[in-house]
């Protein structure tokens, strides 16, 4: 047992080059610790995570023998686990370990040097003292269902959702809207190549539909989720759209016949620049090619008195069922990606610019339908009225870089915006005015893209737009929108008269992310788009295992990065898949009888219902494979009958005591 | 709501702008509101004083803020746009800076009154649906562009939002009097420029004019006795120096509701307009022509 | 001169919001007083009364809990349980003789690095204002027994 | 010709440090320098440097091309450069700083009326507690140039024959209490 064996510690202080010496004395650091009790020897190194910094740690085990380590360097989130596999490699049981964070809670965070090091000695003496009371523990290991959700059908999910399914393992695709496809379904070309959106997704598209390992479940939403990585159960609503997938062979015989001879509703997917029957298909290339009925505007739904000539168009396949019921499937999955995407910003929300106000006044995506070549106007960039616009102007980060709406950068715009003037140019032969605050081009074939742009005379005028108006200063003006905007570079207040004007709507995350966020246990960042593990060494991950990102909802991001990160989604899934089972931290509670007085307490603290009262014996028993290791019921019991491995009653007043026993 | 109002007239509405405070206070007692004009009211500082002695110029609201609560009001109404913001600015300035005070106690922030402008009073604590149902008169004018200047909505959105209010278009359209969509309701009318850079001051006021004439409007409508002067005392040079005569009338908010709610035509100050008035006879008919409703 | 006070806070901060706040802080570097010294836990349930009062006995002169906002607990209602706890022990200190200001609960997410420098700036203040907890051996012996 | 050019010793960083510290001034640094605030301020077309190359030159610290020019005392103080700009600097405060300091150092233009107008509103205020247009318009114009009194004239007839020129001279009662922050002699 261990209290018989003496405590050999080794502390170690980490440099990290300049980032925590700079502020934290490193070397009176290590001195400091070296004169704790217990404490067999103290160093200090430039880098503790690098190999010769851990292989330190492995030697010093064989060489002092010693059987505690502390190390004082970045969070435990960044590195507990390297260490810990330091002390496994070394021979040593890995939760003999603590570790002290002196970067991001020390270095970083203040400026006196003599402070800073104060603070950082108090919570190395912690550490000493709590990592003393440290039992060696075992990991637990869950079982990783190999079954994975995709929650979201745009081009990030699509491609998830393929890889993993080309992998052999059988994907549940969940998509909210009724076609797979997401924005990217509503662009023409992309950029830099001006490749045809719809030639390099729909094939994908389809794909999914057809792959004999991917359960395609659209115009369906995530309601609840249950239970822990490897074992996730999950409950998907899948609203009715009244015609059966399995019974509709496409055929889209009962749009034609709809008593509507005349679409009437708008037309969500082209942005209200169109119209649709109450029973639609989204768009031409949809998957699944089965239409749905809107019982908003259907007038079977609101009155109950029409001739319902779609039923009789679909005859003998009875695909639709107008009493149609929402259907709960409950599956099992083992891990999730998160594929959400984002939404773009509400132009309303700067009335200076007009929209909603003035007609000609568009976003950037309602241009994307208007020089679609399958969209409301068949390729044809015209305003409202029908005429030709001889003037563009576009403005950049409308919802972005700005305190007032959104500060973040939306990546996106500056290059969409390039290959808006391209293309309205050349539908139109308009003169094209770009405004915006800074050219941001870092892809690959994005500067080359601009100076394309540059030589085809696209005005480039450097300023954010004041405002878009329709008053006339000027006879030129008369009828126009005018754009009145501080060309920087010049050096002057500009008014450029046009016809039309679009906004470079910023992206954001969509309204209920929250929601989602809560649903999948994980987290959102300032901005509100889903935390990622680390922004740089676990892009895909979040806090909660088996919970996978990929494309918008993690950030804005364009088409190749999206596709990037989805496959290193899926590649994050398939490891833990092919593993077959995840190790567990061993944090959890457990009771000890002797003490346990019956009183239940501990039973009404824990959500999973991992604490059980046994009647035989009167007393309480945790489940530890349903224990996802709180401590609430630690904290709860009032007999301190049950114990938290890692966090001990034991540890945690050492270290309170370490951080409090300042000489 | 105690039904009396703190009045802080400031100095225009003693001067220019008596027209202002005349139908200001014949709006109020139609509605059966009470002003209560602050005694020994000081000078809010407008934007002149600021550019001399930021301590000073907050110490000059200050004054008023606290003889305002000593009085016991919990509002204070103030008709010019530029009192309104500098009395409200103190407000804020004094205590997201106590640096400005420099821990002189008298300096503190008079946070207990609420700084008001009256549309705003009109809008949120009479409101739309009463002065409708208050309407005494037709209006058989005709349509008129609502012009909110600067101050009264920037850079605090309180009255109304900042770069489209539309609260008194809303009251005005309660009341039936037709507004135009007019773009330039926020852009600012030069304030003193007018006095001392005027040719800059008054072409301010001819493209605020024009555009108005060119939406259609007969008349502007204004919130702040400063827009008001500006826009009705230089059509005359206008007209010399551009031949264009517009002959706008130039009405303040208070006047055209007041005329509505059925005030007593005399008392609305109208005949103090300078253009436009053959106009404004014509709108403001006397009694005997009145059609009650 | 006698050197001028600097209250020393223990703060318990849950693993998944408000230790990765202070992380965030980290990152952005924002500055902030460095009185707090902080004790992770994996949930601001597992905040036991006795390591309140144990902090309070051994020294501190404040103790700050921290967790993730109502309806955010990565354990679904830990942090309720600990609002519960904390309800209780507000009036435990109190009743001990011990400002309840100088104990405090924060809903702090990952997301706020901000709000991890404004609570613990102005809990220094506050203790500041307050001064030391000045406490007998006995009276701390007692803490120590109730604990 | 003369010459543009700028020798970084007749930068004063440790100026524009200051004025970044001044209220309203303090996101002074974040400027991205868009042009947003030139391109809402309806005086802009008529200034030396618009408002944006004003930021430019307080955050680099060139104080006397700042502070000497006209641009700040055009400002008429709309504020929609505040609420239009990004990184919600606070360019009217910054313009009203920039406006005391010239006056205090004396770098305002000469023979421009605006910082005379402020002046004198300053002192009447300063003394009477309140202002008499009639008698403010008066000083200026004698101060700066008398003949535009003459321009003045239909104007002035046309006000007082509705009735609005008052040739009262205001004054409060209380003039003691006015300035409790900054004790002085009253005059």
């Amino acid at each position: 047992m261990s209290e018989r064996e003496t405590v050999r510690i080794g502390v170690y202080v980490c440099h990290c080059g300049t980032n925590i010496a700079a502020t934290v004395d490193v070397k009176s650091l290590a001195e400091y610790a070296g004169l704790m009790p217990n404490v067999v020897l103290s160093r200090d190194y430039k880098y503790m995570c690098s190999d010769p910094g851990q292989d330190l740690i492995r030697q010093d085990i064989r060489d002092r023998q010693l059987n505690r380590i502390v190390v004082a360097s970045c969070s435990p989130h960044l590195h507990e686990h390297t260490f810990r596999t330091a002390l496994k490699v070394g021979g040593l049981n890995p939760f003999y370990f603590h570790m002290v964070n002196i970067r991001e809670q020390a270095s970083w965070v203040h400026e006196n040097r003599v402070q800073a090091t104060r603070k950082a000695k108090d919570l190395v003496r912690a550490a000493v003292q709590r990592v003393a009371f440290h039992q060696p523990l075992e990991r637990g290991r869950v079982a990783i269902q190999p079954d994975v959700l995709i929650v979201g059908g745009g081009i990030a999910g699509i491609h998830a959702a393929l890889t993993l399914a080309n992998a052999g393992k059988h994907v549940y695709l969940v998509e909210r809207e009724a076609t797979i496809g997401g924005h990217m379904a509503r662009f023409d070309k992309t950029f830099p190549t001006l490749d045809c959106a719809a030639c390099i997704l729909t094939p994908k598209m389809s794909a999914v539909r057809a792959h004999p390992n991917i359960t395609l479940w659209t115009y369906s939403e995530v309601t609840k989720v249950d239970g822990y990585v490897g074992n996730y159960k999950v409950t998907v609503l899948r609203q009715p759209r009244y015609v059966d997938e399995d019974l509709c062979s496409g055929c889209l015989e009962c749009i034609e016949a709809c008593v509507y001879k005349q679409a009437k509703v708008p037309d969500d997917f082209n942005l209200g620049l169109s119209k649709r029957r109450p029973i639609y298909i989204p768009f031409p290339q949809a998957v699944p090619q089965v239409p749905v009925i809107d019982p908003e505007t259907c007038i079977q739904f609101k009155s109950g008195k029409c001739k319902t000539t779609c039923v009789a168009a679909c005859g003998d396949r009875h695909a639709i069922n107008l009493r149609a019921e929402a259907k709960e499937e409950r599956i099992e999955v083992g891990t999730v990606i998160l594929a959400t995407g984002f939404q773009t910003f509400d132009a309303h929300r700067v009335p200076y610019y007009g929209y909603g106000k003035y007609p000609n006044v568009y976003t950037a995506l309602e241009v994307e339908r208007l020089v679609n070549a399958s969209g409301p106007t068949a390729g044809e960039v015209v305003l409202r009225d029908g005429g030709r616009p001889a003037a563009v102007g576009i403005v950049h980060c409308v919802g972005s870089r700005d305190e007032n709406t959104h500060r973040w950068c939306s990546r996106v715009c500056c290059m969409y915006s390039l290959k808006l003037a391209h293309l309205i140019k050349e539908h139109t032969g308009a003169e094209i005015f770009n405004f915006y605050i800074d050219m941001r081009t870092p892809g690959k074939g994005f500067e080359e893209f601009y100076q394309k742009l540059l030589t085809e005379r696209v005005h480039f005028i450097r300023g954010r737009v004041a405002e878009v108006t329709d008053w006339a200063l000027d006879p030129s003006e008369e009828g126009k929108l005018v754009i009145r905007v501080e060309d920087t570079l010049a050096g002057f207040v500009r008014r450029i008269p046009v016809d039309m004007v679009v906004l470079a709507t910023g992206l954001e995350p969509r309204t209920d992310a929250p929601e989602v966020r809560r649903l999948f246990n994980i987290s959102c960042a300032s901005e509100g788009f889903f935390l990622e593990r680390h922004p740089k060494l676990a892009p895909v991950n979040t806090f909660t295992d088996g919970v996978f990102l990929a494309g918008c909802c993690q950030g804005p991001k364009d088409i190749p990065d999206t596709v990037a990160q989805a496959g290193a989604a899926a590649a994050e899934a398939l490891a833990l898949i092919d593993a077959g089972y995840l190790e567990t931290e061993p944090n959890t509670a457990h009771v000890v009888e002797e003490k346990c007085c019956g009183c239940k307490t501990c039973i009404s603290m824990c959500p999973y219902h991992a604490v059980a009262f046994v009647d035989e014996i009167h007393k309480s028993r945790v489940n530890e494979v349903l224990c996802k290791g709180c401590g609430t019921c630690v904290a709860a019991c009032p007999s301190g009958a049950i114990r938290q491995n890692l966090f001990e009653d034991d540890e945690i007043f050492a270290e309170i005591e370490g951080v409090l026993s300042n000489a | 709501m105690s039904g009396v109002y703190g009045y802080f007239p400031g100095c225009s509405l003693k001067g220019t702008g008596v027209a202002y405070e005349e139908s200001l206070l014949a709006l109020f007692r139609a509605l059966h509101l009470e002003l209560a004009e602050l005694e020994d009211w000081n000078c809010c500082g407008a934007t002149s004083y600021m550019s001399i002695d930021e301590r000073d110029a907050f110490s000059l609201s200050a004054r008023n803020l606290t003889m305002t609560q000593k009085a016991g009001h919990r509002d204070l109404v103030a008709p010019c746009s530029a009192c309104y913001l500098a009395l409200r600015k103190t407000q804020d300035y004094l205590e997201r800076y106590p640096k400005i005070a420099g821990g002189n106690g008298a300096l503190t922030s008079i946070r207990a009154v609420r700084v008001r402008h009256p549309l705003e009073v009109l809008y949120a604590d009479v409101g739309v649906e009463r002065i409708k149902k208050a309407i005494m008169r037709h209006w058989h004018g005709g349509r008129v562009a609502c012009y909110y200047g600067c101050q009264m909505v920037r850079p605090y959105s309180e009255v109304d939002r900042d770069c489209d209010p539309v609260r008194m278009d809303e009251l005005l359209g309660a009341a039936g009097i037709p507004t135009v969509d007019y773009s330039l309701k926020t852009k600012c009318c030069g304030g003193s420029l007018t006095g001392t850079t005027h040719d800059v001051g008054v072409r301010l006021v001819y493209i605020l004019l024009k555009e108005a004439a060119r939406k259609g409007a007969e008349a502007i409508v204004t919130v702040c006795p400063l827009c008001q002067y500006n826009l009705d005392a230089y059509q005359h040079e206008i007209r010399r120096s551009s031949g264009e005569r517009l002959d706008m009338p130039v009405l303040y908010f208070t006047q055209v509701l007041g005329w509505a709610l059925g005030a007593e035509i005399e008392s609305l100050g109208l005949a103090r307009a300078i253009s436009g008035r053959k106009r404004i006879r014509q709108w403001f008919q006397p009694a005997e022509k009145e059609a009650y409703v | 001169m006698p050197e001028p006070f600097e209250p020393k806070i223990v703060a318990f901060f849950c693993n998944w919001c408000t230790y990765l706040a202070a992380d965030l802080a980290g990152t952005s570097r924002i500055k902030y007083c460095p009185n707090a010294e902080v004790v992770r836990v994996m949930c601001s349930g597992r905040v036991d009364v006795q390591f309140v009062l144990k902090a309070f006995a051994k020294g501190a002169d404040g103790v700050l809990i921290g967790g993730c906002h109502p309806g955010d607990c990565h354990y679904q209602e830990g942090n309720y349980k600990a609002l519960r706890r904390y309800r209780l022990l507000r009036r435990l200190i109190r009743q001990m003789g011990i400002e309840d200001e100088r104990l405090r609960l924060e809903w702090i997410s990952a997301a706020e690095g901000d709000r991890v420098r404004a609570v613990i700036n102005d809990m220094v203040e506050t203790l500041k204002r307050l001064g030391p907890l000045q406490k007998s051996e006995e009276e701390r012996a007692h803490l120590l027994e109730v604990a | 010709m003369q010459r543009e050019l700028r020798f970084q010793r007749e930068a004063d960083p440790e100026w524009a440090r200051q004025v970044s510290e001044r209220p309203g001034c303090e996101e002074l640094y974040s400027c991205l320098q868009c042009g947003a605030c030139s391109g809402t301020c309806p005086l802009s077309i008529y200034m030396d440097f618009t408002p944006r190359r004003i930021v430019a030159l307080v955050r680099e610290g060139f104080r006397q091309d700042a502070l000497s020019s006209r641009t700040i005392w055009l400002c008429a103080s709309c504020y929609s450069c505040a609420v239009h700009c990004p990184r919600q600097i606070h360019i009217t405060d910054l313009m009203y700083s920039l406006k005391r300091e010239a006056m205090q150092t004396h770098l305002y233009p000469a023979r421009l009326p605006i910082p005379v107008l402020a002046q004198e509103f300053h002192k009447m205020v300063g003394r009477r507690g309140r202002s008499s247009e009639f008698w403010l318009v008066l000083r200026m114009a004698l101060r700066t140039n008398p003949l535009v009194l003459l321009g003045m004239v239909r104007t002035g007839w046309d006000l007082l024959r509705t009735g609005r020129l008052s040739l009262r001279r205001e004054r409060i009662r209380d003039i003691r209490s006015l300035y409790p922050a900054t004790p002085r002699e009253v005059a």
